[in-house]
């Protein structure tokens, strides 16, 4: 089976319009609350909503995702609740993780997020475990492991690489290159300035892709997920992307790299040729955009108010989920 | 706890070897990963399987009655194994992993302590991680500095870990038996020089568990309390034979999990015999030997009618020279030597 | 160590930096590798140089006077980056490495543990690895379990490792410019709620030596001992102003070291107020707490009025939300409280 | 520049010979040695002498060499004084570490051998900074680093040939391909089946090498170490090798692999293929190469009484060398 944008209906193509929007709205919201004080350490992932988009597109609740610290819209794209995370990212006790996570932990296991990571590489190896694991259970699920540029350099990845290849594990290996590993330039910190070249050490495929495109990603994601899902192994995607914000928020982005720079990638935003596209096909009126924007922009609204109304966790649950069984 | 002694006489690494295949038996979820638990990976089809069997051959037959899907060979990527253990684990699987010697958790330690370590307490107990990581320990073969380490202090320093040292054949089948039953992450550590120990009680056919958490009285005592662990339980209870020679009666208590560590059963021996002598190779520095030290002297402080001693080697590395490498060690004579000081 | 106390205020960063900045003018053979440490690297030629400075701005200003060649941003391969800082140690450079976060260790601990510590050992004294590593550690900012940990007790674990941990500016200074001398692997660790201090002794502007294995007398009391390292000292001198205010005096000492660990002033401490309060943010299993607890048990029993109490985390994972964060770390209140109890 | 086999004088030829003829005597001796029960966890380099020897012919003193738990040929090539070699291994306080590091840590600064580490790819990294030790003293001295099949799949050389490769460090990476990572083979552990392949991932020469022939590592190490010297970088060498005994002794390697394949190499012996060649070429008679096997048996049987001869260590040996300076 090979993907290709003529399998995308109009129905998951409005899924992923309403989707990379929601995201959008919840991160500008989750950029509103930090600089309110009201958390900390947060990740924006502005600009990048595509990549997560079109892959999680072909993904079902019993496939798995595993991202990094910077993962609100691997969440999102998941279908993790917004409520939930927000209520996480405020340290509330409803929060997908009891607010013993935070922005850089969320999970939700009923919907095959199986969390985000603060160690940069850190999730990778464990992707191949969870691919494993639906290997020998028989099972056709996938997983997927998102990363940025900067991790691509970690140990981690090279040897889940060699490892789902020689056990053609049900994996993809879904590489972020927005650019930039917070200051450090991709040009200056991956030889070769590739990281999708990387897969052919391992005899994997290695393809790289407009990762502002939700098009573009969505067909090679199928491909890939196709791919895992038939047995025939695992694939290195390396998607080309940009974050427009700083890399956490304190940072300048203009003091490592140019406004022009910037500019050219927000030229080429994801959800605004996602608009394009929806409008061009006769897909969906600005009109019924403009509603799921609304629908969007309520949800996130809908989400600190049940973020603001949780309780915090009880004191005693400073000690509790540290082991299943305690003697 | 089984406790009437069976008359098996088995080493412990056959001990060890029996609960692995009883579980896999038992219990499909049940994977095995390292290098070489089976050997000669991939070669099936040339008549060449299970050719290792594991570093210590504590794997062997495996593959042979549980097939390459569960038993699987990997490459030299402890952290890429180890890594896909922790996944595993979160999905279902209840994967055995070896990491030849404890020394080699350099590679992988942020699988263990950032990850299979902190999951279950960072995603708000939505996730368990039931996975089992056995390692090689311990001085006493001229390994040198790199492949003589225990070590299991460091990992005990991680709330979500739980690690248990057995200390001879018996004590071996049941830890690892309840480590693959548990929810939580477990290390159990094998020291070298017990691989082919058949001392102990005799090993039971069946399956049974030893409780992680709990430390046992190895042998009643009533004069001193020396507690050891692993293979110093076995150099304790050594010690205390010379010690009964000489007319002390002291109490070996064998603390098997470092993490839970079972203070109750410390704190009853000490209060009984008012004099501890604690026995560790781990090094000496933010130990478990410290831990146990520091418990008695905080919480049996007014039973105590000495000062609580610590036998370990010296802050140093581990050398080779067969000069050397004994002095490293906690030998039964230095032992036998701090009780008696304690003693009088 | 110069202990006149000069009227410059820096923060705890700045005082590092000057530190920094003087031992490379001073020795061309201290480089500095980490990730952003300088920041934008490779686009000096497009004007942008010094970007970020390093995560704490620690580095600030560094390559504008040094150069890409004696600092450098690094790929995020700590194991390739702390590894190549061991290599570029034994073959005559002095480099200082960042590893932004204690809890990063995993990835790059065998290069630390199995390389930097044993290196001078395994070759007979031969070949010596003078590397100096910082990192942050530490909760305090909802930054959760993987990024608040402290973990100088894992490293103090290990034979050949000397770790650090100032408390304040001077110190920072003095002890960055004692650990870039030493000839053996050091590693400064860096609590993130002192980075902005500017408490303590002023920072004298020339270059001073902190000793390392030597703790302080932070401030001289009769009543009870008070341990801190790192920001527990200002937790304990806190602590110790609520007890003045209730008419105890209590001793603060500031330890300084993790490894070596100065014994003589602890004991020397407790022999005087005959009581202690051990105050630490690690993780309590096999810790530094543990052995400070540990050490006065065995040296100082006879001169013991109460036992030894810790006050330290429970045993658990670091969590995120500020409802339960501040419950995590050694408080004031607990402190006091500690004090109270084995006071009365 | 470019070496070839043409630049290899006569001298250097015989040089050749000699350091693998006293590589395999030695290690001949160590067995026996250790069947005595003299010595433990011997790993044998029988088999691949051919490998050091062709490289360490381009080496200086102040060039720097790193190992693994198999690393005698690397010492020997690289000059170490056998009868240091020899005490070491009996544990001898005049061996080169003093009795301390033993077969799996011999180190000796002076001749550049920065040490045998035991932890399967834990040196690469460490060659790496050798190389950019070298690199910021601007000398002009290369690093080498010898590693495994099996040491291949760990994630530092996959950091290291990275880091060398954006920074242009004067590093060879050198993989011994002997086919077998203890009894497991590299084509179920090597995704691809081969490690110089993965170069190109890191924009970084990779060269396949017949390991077996002294001549073809000779002239293939000789342009590497010419570019790392000149300041153009990095190269990963695979060299195609093969250890004839077992992986430290106590294994049967007729459980995991053919005598067939055994045979297959041992006719392809690198001592006996460079014997061939020195008297083809008129550069040696077999009597001259027959003194030089003398020679090195005799060096080798001096070294064994040089060490039975050496005092153990004090035992206050162990406690000294902890640390370079203890308050
Ligand atoms: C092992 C490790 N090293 C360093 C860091 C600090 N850190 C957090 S994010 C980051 C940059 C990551 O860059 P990239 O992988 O490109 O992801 P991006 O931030 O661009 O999404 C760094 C260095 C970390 N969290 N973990
Ligand atoms: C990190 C680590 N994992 C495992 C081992 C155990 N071990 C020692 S040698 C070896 C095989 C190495 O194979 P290879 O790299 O091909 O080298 P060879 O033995 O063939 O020379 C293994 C697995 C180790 N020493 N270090
Ligand atoms: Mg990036
Ligand atoms: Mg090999």
């Amino acid at each position: 089976m090979v993907t290709s944008t003529s399998d995308l209906t109009t129905d998951k193509a409005l899924w992923m319009f309403e989707t990379m929007m929601t995201i959008r709205r919840f991160e500008e919201q989750a950029r509103r609350e930090a600089d309110a004080g009201r958390l900390r350490g947060l990740h924006s992932s502005i600009g990048q909503e595509a990549v997560p988009t079109g892959v999680c597109a072909h993904l079902r609740d019993d496939d798995y995702v595993l991202g990094t610290h910077r993962s609100h819209h691997h969440c999102i794209a998941k279908g993790v609740d917004l409520n939930e995370m927000m209520a996480e990212l405020l340290g509330k006790a409803t929060g997908t993780n009891k607010g013993k996570g935070g922005t850089m932990h969320i999970a939700d296991v009923n919907k095959g997020m199986l969390g985000a990571n603060g160690v940069v590489g850190s999730n990778i190896p464990v992707a191949a475990g969870v691919a494993l694991s639906a290997k020998v259970q028989g099972r056709d699920s996938v997983s997927v492991v998102f990363f940025g540029d900067g991790a691509a350099n970690q140990g981690s990845l090279h040897e889940s690489m060699n490892l789902a290849a020689i056990w053609k594990l049900p994996v993809l290996f879904v590489c972020e290159n927005n650019r930039y590993a917070e200051s450090t330039p991709v040009e200056y910190a991956v030889a070769g300035t590739s990281v999708a070249n990387r897969a052919e050490g391992y005899a994997m495929p290695g393809v790289t892709v407009d990762g502002q495109s939700a098009l573009d990603m969505f067909e090679v994601a199928g491909e890939a997920v196709a791919r895992a899902r038939e047995g025939r192994g695992p694939t290195l995607i390396e998607a080309q992307t940009y974050r427009y914000m700083g890399h956490f928020g304190a940072d300048d982005p203009l003091s490592y790299r140019t406004a022009e720079e910037e500019q050219y990638y927000k030229d080429r935003d994801c959800i605004e040729r996602m608009k394009a596209h929806l409008i061009e096909t006769g897909a969906a009126s600005q009109e019924d955009l403009d509603g799921i924007d609304a629908r969007a922009t309520e949800a996130v609204a809908a989400a600190v108010r049940f973020a603001d109304e949780s309780p915090y966790p009880q004191p005693e649950e400073l000690t509790t989920d540290v082991y299943v069984s305690y003697p | 706890m089984v406790t009437e002694s069976a008359v098996r006489r088995l080493t412990y690494i056959q001990a060890a070897n029996e609960a692995v295949h009883q579980l896999m038996e038992s219990d499909p979820r049940v994977i095995v990963m390292g290098e070489d638990v089976a050997g000669a990976a991939g070669r099936e089809d040339q008549g060449f399987i299970d050719a290792w069997g594991g570093p210590l051959r504590l794997t062997k037959g495996l593959i042979q009655r549980f097939g390459p899907e569960r038993v699987r060979d990997t490459p030299i990527s402890e952290a890429g194994f180890v890594g896909a253990g922790v996944g595993a684990a979160a999905t279902g699987l209840r994967p055995l992993v070896d990491l030849m010697y404890a020394g080699f958790y350099g590679v992988c330690a942020d699988q263990i302590t950032n990850n299979a370590a902190k999951i279950h307490y960072m995603f708000g107990g939505k996730v368990s991680v039931p996975l089992t990581i056995m390692t090689n320990i311990g001085a006493g073969v001229n390994s040198a500095a790199q492949h003589s380490e225990s070590l299991y202090s460091l990992f005990a320093h991680f709330p979500g870990l739980k690690c248990v040292v057995p200390s001879d054949p018996f004590t071996a089948k049941g830890l690892y038996i309840s480590a693959l039953r548990d929810d939580d992450p477990v290390l159990i550590f094998n020291h070298k020089m017990l691989m082919g120990l058949r001392a102990g009680p005799g090993v039971p056919e069946e399956m049974y568990e030893v409780p992680i958490g709990r430390a046992s009285v190895a042998r009643e005592g009533a004069d001193v309390t020396l507690t050891g662990i692993g293979y110093t339980t076995q150099v304790c209870l050594q010690a205390a034979d010379d010690l009964a020679a000489s007319g002390y009666s002291a109490e070996v208590v064998d603390l098997l999990s470092v993490s839970p560590m079972d203070e109750e059963t410390i704190l009853e021996s000490v209060k009984k015999t008012r004099k501890i002598v604690i026995v560790d190779e781990d090094y000496p520095r933010c130990s478990f030997a410290s831990d146990v030290s520091a418990l008695v002297a905080e919480q049996a402080f007014d039973y105590l009618d000495a000062p609580p001693v610590r036998v370990t080697p010296p802050h140093t590395s581990v050398p080779y020279s067969t000069a050397l490498e004994p002095l490293f060690m906690p030998s039964r004579e230095g032992v036998v030597e701090a009780a008696a000081a304690v003693l009088e």
